[in-house]
């Protein structure tokens, strides 16, 4: 797949297209990425589905029941990767915007524009998964459990920074305003986390058991590892995916402007 | 496992254990399908455009993505 | 002797390359007019000087030092008139020009200064009149007003003459002979219309022909 | 470097009054929301009681959310903050005095509104110094977190919505706390400790949002 060549022109008139040239390249000029993707994306896929099917057979068939909460308990194996995911793609976000401040470097932007809806469906299965976990051990669908409400402001700093990002006409603009965004966001998690921990405890008789209790068994911690990894995997696998879009939708979005202005 | 459908039960909590593997599996995959459609449609719409754009371009040697 | 200088500068809008290379100088009583078609970056070019927007590539030197490197002092030397005018509509008019010279530090005899200023452009019979009567050639005069309120030596006018009458135009014209007269530097974009004298036109259409725009 | 800032502080305070509908329309509304609340609740003294100090401030939070929609836009769409970008001031300086502007026309009238609204809910005298003292710790933080919103949906296609959506996550440990100080306070437990910690969300909120907010403003005049 060739680079997209610039046309000839008469060079007499014409500016020195040199100096703009390697400025174009670094800022603007992404086909080095797509090369990278194409080879890249067939292993993260191949990867993504043997680790997930691996770590589904772990899950459901070889690891044991849980003396206390017997069956349910293989509810952890999607419950505690996908917070885990919920977390990393969200500080990821934040480092991706960081990059994309300081260096002005419009892939980082990109990066953070396609993990935001990755992140976002990782939150969600994790607050799912956590009120299916909840129902048959603490008799509700939904409690305020500390981690639970972290998650689920987590969440909302998500569809946050996804409004933003697409409510501009130039997506240049959308890029820079969701950056900000997510630092501050990235800032205050920590503020956040804290203040819904003590409110938690606050108002939270101490009955609840805690989830975790003692240190999980080798058996368990197996197939929670080989998910996690899964995920990540896949994680990666459908970034690559989305960035590749994004890009495209660049390209398209720069022709039908050259038709506009008829360069 | 002794029976198959013992492993469906689930010791009684089938009923919870199941949907959160199942949702978990659609929505990754709904997300997987939707990225991966969207790409392709970028792809062809970027073809067409490219393609129209040598019709009425200036005629130079074509170019392609 | 002072000159604001720019080098190969590249300017980005939108993921599309609105001009390359471009290079111009402007010396202390000297005048540039930035001329071409439109879209071709003249009120880019003049976002960039002012210090609004940030070249993609290329340097803007004032007395040989980059501006790059001190944001501050170059905004205290710069005027912009862009196509808003910037009235409150809630203010009078004598309130909209104090406040803008007072933030410019013109607050010894700002009052002295804003009555010559709203007479240098024919309106300082307005003075206690709030922003929301006046019309939209009043608004502009308002607006070139605030740049003889507190003194600047870079001024940069975009299409200053629109919406203006031919009086106010002549006043424009009598405004930016004195400032380069004192040393002051004009950089303006023009359709057409007279030229000040001795002015160096700068077609910026030259350098955005053969560009196409590389995908981001 | 302090007369720019009143400078700007005292412009947009006499916006504010000649304009008056703004901060008014924030207070009727967060009067109006607390109102409510008896009557999907129901009358009864010790449930409402009980729940006052958590709906005068959620309430307190909407009203300033409320005016802040339009903090930056109107001098962004007269071309003033083009200008106010290439001001000699520093835009952390013009930042500050538009929250400054902000929190006096809305936090203030919040707070002398708030100690009505809570005899009207029957809250315990006791609460009445907490109340006080939270939102004058709590407000100013609304302010400058909310300032940053503002102009981050800057030229956006959905403002209001989109304000709400953004800034009330990182509403919710001036909530917590705010709530907090106010029960303890009508319960006869120590105040201080939830006071020391407004003020340590006052003074991140400090240091954080004129900068976040600037950077916001500078790319939007981009």
């Amino acid at each position: 797949m060739k680079s997209y060549k610039k046309g000839p022109h008469p060079r007499a008139r014409g500016p020195d297209i040199r100096g703009a040239g390697n400025i174009m390249h670094r800022f603007a000029n992404p086909n080095r990425f797509m090369r990278l993707s194409q080879r890249a994306v067939p292993w993260f896929a191949a990867l993504t589905v043997v680790l997930l099917a691996a770590g589904l057979y772990l899950a459901l068939v070889a690891s044991p029941a849980d003396y206390q909460q017997g069956e349910t308990v293989r509810i952890m194996y999607v419950h505690v990767p996908s917070a885990w995911m919920a977390m990393f793609c969200y500080s990821g976000m934040a480092a991706a915007a960081a990059v994309g401040m300081i260096w002005k470097h419009p892939l980082a932007d990109l990066a953070a524009k396609s993990t935001a809806p990755i992140g976002a469906c990782f939150t969600f299965l994790a607050l799912l998964t956590g009120s299916l976990w909840g129902k048959p051990m603490w008799g509700a669908w939904w409690v305020w459990d500390a981690r639970l409400t972290s998650v689920l402001v987590l969440f909302f700093l998500y569809l946050g920074y996804i409004a933003l990002n697409n409510a501009f006409d130039d997506p240049a603009r959308g890029a820079k305003a969701s950056s900000i965004l997510v630092l501050v966001g990235f800032v205050n998690v920590p503020i956040i986390k804290f203040s819904v921990d003590w409110w938690n405890t606050l108002h939270q008789p101490a009955s609840i058991a805690r989830v975790e209790g003692p240190a999980i068994h080798a058996s368990m911690l197996w197939p929670l590892l080989v998910m996690a990894a899964g995920f990540t995997t896949y994680y990666l696998w459908v970034l690559l995916v989305r960035m590749r879009g994004e890009i495209v939708a660049g390209k398209i979005r720069a022709l039908r402007l050259r038709q506009v202005h008829g360069l | 496992m002794d029976s198959f459908s013992s492993f469906l039960n689930m010791g009684g909590h089938g009923g919870f254990v199941w949907p959160s593997f199942g949702i978990t599996v659609l929505v990754l995959v709904v997300l997987l399908v939707t990225s991966l459609r969207s790409l392709k449609a970028r792809e062809s719409t970027l073809a067409k455009l490219r393609g129209g754009a040598t019709e009425t371009g200036r005629g130079e040697a074509t170019r392609e993505a | 002797m002072t000159d604001f200088v720019g080098r190969q500068l590249v300017c980005v809008r939108g993921g599309r390359v609105v001009f390359a290379d471009l290079g111009f100088r402007v010396e202390a009583g000297g005048a540039l007019v930035l001329a071409g078609p439109n879209g071709s970056g003249k009120s880019s070019l003049l976002r960039l000087m002012a210090g609004l927007a940030h070249p993609a590539g290329g340097v803007l030197a004032w007395g040989g030092e980059d501006v790059a490197g001190d944001p501050a002092t170059h905004r205290a030397r710069v005027h912009y008139v862009g196509h808003l005018d910037a009235v409150k509509p809630d203010l009078t008019v004598a309130e909209n020009l104090v406040f803008w010279a007072a933030l410019r530090g013109g607050s010894d005899g700002a009052g002295a200064r804003t009555r010559t200023a709203l007479e240098a452009f024919g309106i300082p019979h307005l003075a206690d009149v709030p922003g929301r009567y006046l019309s939209a050639g009043q608004r502009r005069r308002l607006n070139l007003a605030r740049i003889l309120a507190a003194p600047a030596p870079l001024w940069l006018l975009d299409e200053p003459k629109t919406a203006l009458d031919t009086d106010a135009a002549g006043r424009v014209d009598a405004a930016v002979a004195s400032h380069r007269a004192e040393g002051g530097m004009v950089v303006m974009s023009m359709h057409g219309g007279s030229l000040p004298e001795g002015a160096v036109v700068l077609d910026l259409a030259a350098f955005n022909a053969g560009l196409e725009a590389v995908g981001c | 470097m302090l007369n720019p800032l009143l400078i700007l502080i005292r412009r947009d305070l006499r916006l504010a009054v000649r304009q008056g509908m703004d901060s008014m329309m924030a207070l009727v509304f967060f009067v109006l929301a607390v109102v409510l609340f008896p009557f999907g609740v129901g009358p009864e003294a010790n449930v409402l009681a009980r729940i006052a100090a958590g709906v005068i401030w959620v309430a307190a939070l909407l009203a300033s959310m409320l005016a802040l929609e339009r903090l930056f836009q109107a001098d962004y769409e007269d071309g003033s903050l083009e200008l106010l970008v290439l001001a000699p001031v520093p835009m952390e300086v013009v930042v500050a005095a538009k929250i400054a502007a902000h929190w006096l026309t809305t936090g203030l009238p919040l707070m002398a509104a708030a100690p009505l609204l809570a005899v009207l809910l029957g809250m315990e005298a006791g609460g009445f110094a907490g109340l006080l003292a939270a939102l004058a710790l709590g407000t100013p933080s609304l302010s400058l977190i909310g300032a940053v919103g503002a102009a981050l949906i800057l030229g956006s296609r959905r403002g209001g919505v989109l304000l709400s959506l953004l800034i009330l996550p990182l509403y919710i440990p001036v909530l917590i706390f705010g709530v907090a100080a106010v029960d303890a306070a009508a319960g006869g437990y120590a105040l201080q400790p939830h006071l020391l910690v407004l003020t340590g969300l006052l003074l991140a909120a400090l240091a954080l949002a004129p900068w976040a907010a600037a950077a916001a403003l500078r790319q939007a005049v981009e």
